[in-house]
């Protein structure tokens, strides 16, 4: 279930610094979802589905992601294209949907989407963990850091705890369903592994502090940045430029074949 | 014999997250009333077959029988469950409750019985493992033994034909331990036992069984006889119950 | 709900942003370090709550427990919810990097609306009261998270509105369940290991 | 014999929400070098005696020396925790970084050490514990074995002169086991060994206490002898190495 199924390659996604990576995604989803001209999220969009294969990740796996993600994005298109005004295209009953907001709907289902496949390209080549001493070098609170590396530590030590009492319950012929004995019962396991959590924390701090913790969060890290993450940046500011540029290079292009 | 209350038929089992099988093409039965235990090294799988045993882990191969039924859909499952119990050998697994009394009546009130009738059997189940006037304890403040006491009694709860227990003694006090081979004894169903604790299981037992290369093989119970002073207070003031051995 | 990348408008990301930087500041500020670990076993454990789907009628949904979440840590909620939100941006591609910010303001402000609110009903004596207190933050916190996406939709554009209404109504039915989960999980917890709520003990 | 590196003097300790003392009037002490096995039913408080060892838990009663000085201040406690270093039973608790490297070199990063030294120590001690090229690994995916093996690389990262070890076997493969008896005995330092597992101790310990009544008292190691045969695995096929026995 927690799978990082993208962490492991050899790409220049996956050799870059994490650093590197998380700076121009950012800078990359930025331009995408600030973008409002449908030619200029297209160029974004089809780039960052380039980026996939260049990552050497398989896009089965991504589709998958790729569903569950969309079910905002589907919401949506119930209402946008029938609640934006402009010009009508057809309608359902007295609903009338219209072309601009169907454009609309149409531009956040590519943002929505090219944001995901650059995440997946750029941030989840890197292993969780990894991406939480570059967030440490990318100068964030220290306590911020060791909270986020701590929480995914014990994600799955917790996920296993819970699915004990699940089991203990099943064996006691317990049944989900829509009923109070329901609500309560997950209640009572959900408190019990809190109050664990709240004890394992304790324990977990003890350990730190015989281990001389003092505060202080240090990583062994080493942080030398390649030729990839030359590339990576390269590619980053090739297709945003690209796409702020479009209508020139179009027209340059224009001017060519002429 | 007549029917077994369980059969499993040549299962092979393994974790999605290994390669290798750990359960391979083992083939057990479970008579009413049985008393079998079962000895084996770490990693060899016992927990796994208890597991499978209650439909927890889904074997890839093989077949399981209740009572002369293959166990297929989840209404067998629930049928299965009612019947046979099984006690996780860490009962923090398995305690969820915030009072002693609403643990154990957890299980008959799944079972559908009635809040007063559940009430009672949770107070007989209490009443079987000395825990009586626990009721309104705080589940979470008991110490170890009473925590598996407590456990043990959660399933009891449920009359079940057949109790599957992992590792019933394993840090526990000699005292408690004791009342656990009485109280077993007392208890007119079948047990699987599952232990490291040789004496333990001499005392409570009456066929054994040695889990290797991913199969029970039927071990003569002389075994046992042998090691009888092996268990883990051998040096602590014991009596030696010469009637309770075979 | 997790709002999807490239939906908003600039000033309501902006907005979204500033207060989650505000919030979490606050919430790291008032952590001792030795908190951190207890701290973040409990964002683990609401992490994996978020995995666990209830059924209700034919479907189910999943918990989001911001309310108990903002009992427990208080101001805490902020860091906490943010790095349970980026996991799970990282993990399972939900919600997204710029909407970050907007995302936990909705989630984590309300935690600390019902904190204020409620912390002491919450740790009374009384266990009616303790009922109460505990449904109150499960509830209100719920329809306040449901407010906050409506309003952050709602900012967006008027051609949202539908949607931001229907986003609101959908919290109806899980602001019941959260409130019985969250009233119940606080009685617990203040019976079985009331320093916990009382903060008594570091 | 010289200054013992650890004395524990009328040690008297009760849990703020007990009511009744778990140590009482408890006196130890730890030379270099000592090799100590401690026994005792659960909830005796050998694990309270451990964590008070390490100024986790604070006596009532009693003064700590640590190199003949009273252990007082924060500072006295962090020279303490330099020397003595405690493995804890469930490794999940000591383990908190996400990667290997990172987990084993936070000892010795906090000890002062540069980065290039710690990571030198960190491979050094995995080295120690068979575990070298497990430095990138993520530690939620390593077994129950060797997540324990990592929790005392953790510890030996930090040389310390004694380590306290709170029940290393429980739960472990056999070959894990062994791996822990060999390493324990390659080591030049002193070690005080929480067990219920009577062969590990009597191959990897000199001295023998019993932990009783809230004190410890000095045993025989013959009672080991007595019970050799005692280990878990006595039915499989296993050597006698009698050498190592006293």
């Amino acid at each position: 279930m927690l799978e990082e199924s993208f962490s492991s390659g050899k790409s220049i996604f996956h050799k870059a610094d994490a650093r590197v990576k998380i700076i121009v995604a950012c800078l990359y989803i930025l331009t995408l979802v600030l973008s409002y001209d449908l030619d200029r999220v297209l160029i974004l969009f089809i780039f960052s589905c380039f980026l996939i294969p260049i990552a050497r990740i398989s896009f089965l796996k991504v589709l998958k992601r790729l569903i569950v993600v969309n079910s905002f994005v589907l919401f949506l298109w119930f209402f946008l294209p029938f609640s934006t005004p402009g010009t009508p295209v057809f309608h359902i009953y007295k609903f009338v949907a219209t072309l601009q907001g169907i454009e609309q709907a149409f531009l956040i289902t590519l943002k929505a989407n090219g944001a995901i496949l650059i995440i997946v390209s750029f941030i989840n080549t890197t292993s969780i963990p990894l991406l939480g001493y570059a967030l440490d070098k990318l100068k964030f609170p220290p306590k911020f850091v060791l909270l986020f590396l701590l929480t995914y530590r014990y994600i799955g030590v917790i996920f296993e705890e819970f699915n004990r009492l699940m089991n203990a319950a099943k064996i006691r012929n317990f049944i989900l369903k829509t009923n109070f004995h329901t609500y309560k019962t997950i209640s009572y396991m959900f408190a019990m592994i809190l109050i664990r959590s709240y004890e394992r924390g304790k324990r977990v701090y003890n350990a730190m502090l015989l281990r001389g913790f003092n505060g202080r969060f240090y990583s062994l890290q080493h942080t030398r940045l390649s030729k990839y993450d030359v590339y990576i940046s390269f590619i980053t500011f090739f297709i945003i430029a690209i796409s702020m540029f479009n209508q020139y290079i179009l027209f340059f292009v224009m001017k060519l074949i002429q | 014999m007549g029917t077994p209350i369980l059969e499993l038929k040549s299962i092979s089992f393994k974790y999605t997250t290994s390669k290798e099988y750990i359960l391979k093409g083992l083939s057990f039965k479970i008579e009413p009333k049985d008393r079998i235990g079962i000895i084996g090294a770490n990693g060899e799988g016992k927990t796994s077959f208890l597991h499978v045993c209650v439909g927890l882990l889904n074997p890839q191969e093989g077949e399981i029988l209740f009572k002369g039924q293959i166990v297929k859909t989840d209404k067998d499952l629930i049928s299965l469950r009612r019947s046979i119990g099984l006690v996780f050998q860490n009962p923090e697994d398995q305690l969820f409750s915030p009072t002693v009394l609403e643990d154990v009546a957890f299980g008959p009130l799944n079972l559908g019985l009635s809040k007063e009738k559940a009430r009672d059997r949770a107070i007989w189940a209490l009443e079987q493992v000395g825990l009586s006037g626990f009721e309104d304890r705080i589940t979470n403040k008991l110490s170890g033994g009473e925590k598996k006491l407590l456990s043990l009694a959660t399933i009891l709860a449920m009359k079940p034909e057949i109790m599957l227990l992992d590792e019933p003694t394993t840090g526990l006090a000699p005292s408690t331990r004791e009342t656990i081979i009485h109280l077993l004894n007392a208890q007119d169903i079948g047990f699987v036992i599952v232990s490291h604790d040789w004496d333990f299981l001499a005392r409570t037992t009456k066929k054994l069984f040695v889990m290797e290369g991913g199969e029970l093989i039927e071990a003569d119970m002389d075994i046992l006889h042998k090691h009888y002073h092996a268990h883990p207070y051998g040096y602590l003031e014991h009596e030696h119950p010469e009637k309770k051995i075979l | 709900m997790h709002i999807s990348e490239g939906v908003l408008s600039p000033p309501v990301l902006i907005t979204g942003a500033a207060i989650t930087l505000v919030g979490t500041w606050i919430g790291l500020k008032n952590t001792k370090a030795q908190q951190v670990p207890l701290m973040a076993v409990l964002t683990s454990t609401f992490f994996v709550a978020s995995l666990i789907h209830v059924p209700l009628g034919p479907s189910s949904v999943h918990l989001v427990l911001n309310g108990l979440v903002g009992i427990l840590l208080g101001f805490g909620a902020f860091p906490s919810i943010l790095i349970a939100l980026l996991l799970q941006a990282l993990f399972f591609q939900f919600g997204g990097i710029i909407v970050l910010g907007a995302n936990t303001a909705n989630m984590a402000l309300p935690a600390v609306i019902v904190y204020l609110l409620f912390k002491k009903l919450c740790i009374s004596e009384k266990r009616r009261n303790r009922i109460i207190g505990g449904f109150l933050s499960g509830s209100i916190s719920i329809i306040l998270s449901g407010t906050m996406v409506a309003l952050c939709l709602f900012f967006t554009g008027s051609n949202f509105n539908h949607a931001a209404k229907t986003v609101l109504i959908a919290h109806v039915p899980i602001m019941i369940i959260e409130g019985i989960i969250t009233a119940l999980v606080v009685d617990f917890i203040f019976r079985v290991k009331p320093e916990m709520l009382l903060g008594t003990e570091h």
